[in-house]
């Protein structure tokens, strides 16, 4: 029974990603791609994964979906196109291209299933010295314990992102989702919805941020949920797009760099070496990195959604 | 507080990541000082830690305190060292060339600053790091960071180099950490050197290595991955070139190295040797012939930067062979250093050209010697390492592997160096032929429109300098290489 | 057939689709898309790895794909915002070399 | 088998069948209006049955409030886009001369 809704999850994976590959319309593409990345969370989950399936489901499909159906209304020509568009593979082209993704897939999935998992592994060993690293769930403490370089250098990815965007800016008024259709009032439901969700999802973004301690959930998640909130208001208008980027938004967005590195660094005198923190105090620690975390993970999505250096807050 | 003592490894990436961070929240009119103070702190950690590498061998810190494979381990041999100086060296020198060259340009260095220190942060990671999934992250930032700095012109050109560069750099992180999931699947480490210890040869481990290797040939542009290298490398701002060239570039190619020599020993039998030298034999080749077909200076250097990155993929084939290894071995790093400190030279001279005239047209430089002496005097000798010509460190570089490749039997690839020299000398001389000969009757077309500042005059010049230095006096260099070597190349 | 060999024959297909995806389509949209089907399959391989043995979870893979999937999403974030911008300076939805 | 498993048992089949209606709605209804109209209305009836199944069978009070709340979510967001939708069609065929609340 288990096995067979496996086997149909995963006939579903394959199926929306030969269609989004293979679908005419690019907008069709698009949605099925959002829906595999549902379908991917459901997968994740039955594959003993429920944080990775939240933040898949938040930012893999959720946040970059948002991204990819604003792109794909800039990319649409105003009107009758004077581009042709890209040519057509010719029909050896295509035949080479299923040759070699054919030959991958076989050499992969050859490999993969001929690997013995081997008797002593980091992921053993992490689990056995969890108590050492200061917090209940494992992933926490894989994360902002044993290998937290990596969601260091993470955090540092996606600042490099937003400022690889300013770079590459458009004017304001095209920036993002771009401008409302002209005319159109606000929908009578917008401003109701959001007096609840918003306050809902705050709350829910300082409950995933406590509980990622002891189970899923942490600062991804609270991030995801927050920089959600972000896109939301910046869709009903109540943040606009600001052409400069003022000194509280520079804070926020380097502040939880700042203070994981302040605090790594001092675990050179504090604990053993940098990176270390001293025990008593490592969950306290890890907490705070954490919720700086979720604001420099919040904001520069909410930015790059926006299209925008800043963003500024408008009444309604 | 165990293993203080290496605290200088950690340094060389928190250090220029706190730069960055200070200069993006102070914004672009504090930066230069700021830049520079950075950069200086920088260079000082990394001479730490080449000083210790080099009186007390190979340096390992444990971040978090955490041994692999628990942890991330930060490692120090003789080649991550050498990487790291060559690196300061040049990133120095794109520091301080561009603060002066974006004088004056409000936003785009407000916009460059972080983004280049971050890179430099990144490149000392990915020398550094002894963690296959560290290294990806790292990877990841030095080509979120490499593409926008190709894209700031704006203009069809850049943005459509950056677009090429951006999609395939992704397929090639996401190959390489293909690669590394089936790694970790079979030998459950991430750890470099136990990963080489565990992962056997089988067939498996073979589709792994090919997914990571082939992940890091179009990072590192070798044929036939190269297409996207001269259009990105000859479109960003001269700085930016220079540090795309020297290093981000390199990088790919130090990672190849190190994986196959470090983690697939067991794998690098005669034929994939063979295979790999193959390719960065035809880098060399159809490099340095594309070279010769360009119109402008940026575009003939990019393609050099082609040619020059197939070299060091020749030590592979002969690794395995006793008679050989160690000189190969001690050319091709060295070759990666004095390639180096000479593209960036040479890119910044460029520069130079461009600052002054406003174009790069080969065809435009006629007469150019007398008006911009120092940036012409820097381009000749920084070619002159790329030809392999001595007193320089590229001449040494390919003497060992020259020398290597006979004591080895395997005279093809001294063909590959030969021949690859000699047009270099042929691209090169075309260049420096046109900036020598005599102005055209009615006044030099090339007559510098725009001031150089002092400091862009200058900094070529030193690293064309640092080139003939380390030609003269190569034995510290080469003795740290020797610090934590493979005991077949050592 | 296990359940994580199941899910590993399917991230193996997967990747094979994502390369599929890159080769043949050249709208810069769809070859973003083939790039996160790619990334798709590596971070569903881990996990299904992270799976294989009865009663454990490893969290290594785990710790990778989550940091893997905020990478990849500042990765489409910045392509979308290179290809936007491309689109506005030049009109085109592909690279010029596989111009019709 | 208790009477509260086969209640259990007997909401989350009847949701199911929700689900269902409410899919092939979705698949073979001519017109936006009419695919909206099968998918809100059947799927949000069908999560309703779905949850109060699940809450039987829920170990503690905070887990069956949980999935209560759940629901109430869902409702309200579907309630939301299915508004936004029909707008967003009604602006279309009718241009811009009057946008609806």
């Amino acid at each position: 029974m288990g096995l067979a809704f496996d086997l149909l999850l995963a006939g579903g994976l394959l199926g929306l990603a030969l269609q989004v590959v293979a679908s005419r319309g690019l907008f069709r593409s698009v949605v099925l791609f959002i829906a595999l990345g549902l379908l991917m969370a459901l997968a994740w989950a039955r594959l003993a994964a429920p944080d990775l399936a939240l933040a898949e489901a938040a930012i893999g499909a959720g946040l970059t979906g948002a991204l990819l159906l604003s792109a794909y209304r800039a990319l649409q020509p105003a009107e009758e196109a004077a581009d042709p568009g890209p040519a057509a593979l010719p029909r050896w082209g295509a035949l080479a291209a299923a040759v070699l993704s054919g030959a991958l897939v076989a050499a992969l999935g050859w490999a993969a299933l001929g690997l013995e998992a081997p008797a002593a592994s980091a992921g053993r060993e992490a689990l056995a010295r969890l108590g050492e690293s200061g917090v209940k769930s494992p992933l926490t403490g894989v994360l902002l314990g044993f290998r937290a370089i990596d969601t260091l250098a993470e955090v540092v990815v996606l600042l490099v992102a937003f400022l690889g965007a300013r770079v590459v800016a458009e004017p304001l008024q095209r920036a993002g989702p771009g401008p409302s259709a002209p005319g159109s009032g606000e929908p009578v439901l917008t401003a109701p919805l959001l007096r609840l969700v918003v306050p809902m999802g705050v709350i829910v973004a300082g409950y995933l941020l406590w509980s990622g301690g002891h189970q899923p959930g942490g600062a991804f998640q609270a991030g995801a949920v927050l920089a959600a909130l972000g896109v939301l208001l910046r869709l009903t208008g109540r943040l606009q797009p600001a052409a400069a980027t003022s000194p509280a938004e520079r804070l926020a967005l380097v502040g939880g760099i700042v203070l994981f590195s302040a605090i790594g660094l001092a675990g050179a005198g504090t604990a053993s070496a940098v990176l270390a923190y001293p025990e008593a105090w490592a969950y306290p620690l890890i907490l705070a990195i954490e919720t700086g975390l979720a604001v420099a993970i919040a904001l520069p999505l909410t930015l790059l959604f926006s299209g925008s250096a800043g963003l500024r807050w408008r009444e309604r | 507080m165990a293993e203080l003592g290496a605290l200088s490894l950690p340094l060389a990436f928190f250090l220029p990541l706190l730069t960055a961070l200070a200069a993006f929240l102070l914004g672009a009119r504090q930066a230069p000082w700021l830049a520079g103070i950075g950069a200086l702190a920088t260079v000082a950690a990394v001479a730490d830690a080449v000083r210790r590498v080099a009186a007390h061998g190979p340096q390992a810190y444990h971040l978090g305190g955490w041994a692999p494979p628990l942890g991330v381990e930060l490692y120090a041999d003789g080649l991550a060292a050498l990487m790291l100086a060559m690196t300061a060296a040049v990133a120095l020198a794109v520091t301080a060339y561009a603060g002066a060259y974006l004088h004056g340009q409000g936003q785009a260095a407000e916009r460059f600053w972080p983004l280049w220190l971050v890179q430099w942060a990144a490149l000392n990671g990915t020398f550094l790091s002894a963690d296959l999934f560290n290294l990806y992250v790292m990877l990841e930032l030095v080509t979120l960071t490499a593409v926008p700095l190709v894209a700031m012109a704006g203009d069809r050109a850049s943005l459509g180099a950056a677009m090429r560069y951006l999609l395939l750099a992704l397929i090639a992180s996401l190959a390489y950490l293909l690669g590394v999931a089936l790694l970790y699947g079979g030998t459950g480490t991430l750890h470099l050197r136990e990963v080489g210890e565990l992962a056997g040869a089988g067939g498996p481990t073979a589709v792994a290595a090919a997914l990571v290797t082939a992940g890091l040939l179009l990072k590192a542009a070798i044929f036939p991955l190269h297409a996207w290298l001269a259009p990105a490398h000859s479109s960003a701002p001269a700085p930016a070139s220079a540090a795309l060239s020297a290093l981000v570039a390199q990088a790919g190619v130090y990672l190849v190295l190190r994986l196959w020599l470090w983690a697939f020993p067991a794998l690098l039998s005669p034929v994939v040797g063979w295979g790999l030298g193959g390719l960065g034999a035809a880098s060399v080749l159809y490099g340095s012939l594309q070279a010769l077909r360009q119109s402008r200076l940026k575009p003939v250097i990019a393609y050099s930067t082609v040619a020059q990155l197939g070299y060091p993929l020749l030590l592979l084939p002969l690794a395995a062979v006793p008679a050989a290894a160690s000189q190969a071995w001690q050319g091709a790093a060295y070759f990666i250093v004095a390639h180096g400190l000479a593209k960036a030279g040479a890119f910044l001279a460029a520069g130079n050209v461009y600052y002054s005239l406003g174009h790069d047209r080969l065809a435009g430089l006629r007469g150019l010697a007398p008006e911009l002496s120092a940036s012409v005097l820097a381009l000749g000798l920084a070619w002159v390492s790329l030809m392999g010509l001595p007193p320089t460190a590229g001449f040494l570089a390919k003497w060992q592997l020259l020398s290597g490749a006979l004591a080895g039997g395997q005279w093809p690839w001294a063909v590959v160096v030969v021949l690859g020299g000699l047009l270099a000398a042929g691209y090169g001389f075309r260049v420096l032929a046109t900036a020598h000969a005599a102005a055209p009757p009615g006044g030099p077309v090339g007559r510098p429109a725009r001031r150089l500042p002092w400091r862009m005059a200058a900094t070529p010049l030193l690293l064309a300098l640092a080139v003939y230095l380390l030609g003269v006096s190569a034995v510290p260099a080469l003795r740290l290489l020797g610090q934590g070597a493979p005991e077949a190349l050592g | 057939m296990t359940q994580a060999g199941l899910y590993t024959l399917a991230a193996s297909a997967l990747a094979g689709i994502g390369v599929y995806g890159l080769l043949a389509r050249r709208h810069l949209l769809r070859r973003i898309l083939a790039v996160n089907l790619l990334g798709n399959a590596v971070f569903l391989l881990l996990v299904a790895f992270a799976r294989r043995q009865p009663g454990y979870v490893d969290p290594v893979p785990h710790a990778m794909v989550l940091t893997g999937i905020v990478v990849a999403v500042s990765a489409t974030a910045f392509a979308l915002a290179l290809a936007r911008r491309y689109y506005a300076e030049t009109g085109l939805d592909h690279l010029p070399e596989d111009e019709g | 088998m208790t009477l509260a498993e086969l209640l259990s048992t007997g909401l989350l089949g009847l949701g199911a069948a929700f689900f269902l209606t409410g899919t092939v709605g979705l698949l073979r209804f001519p017109s936006t209006f009419a695919r909206l109209h099968a998918l809100t209305k059947a799927d949000n009836l069908g999560l309703g049955c779905v949850a109060l199944g699940l809450a039987l069978q829920a170990d503690s009070g905070w887990v069956a409030a949980k999935l209560a709340l759940v629901w109430g979510l869902a409702l309200v967001a579907a309630t939301a886009s299915a508004h936004l939708l029909a707008r967003c069609i009604l602006r279309e065929r009718g241009g811009t001369r009057r946008t609806p609340p």
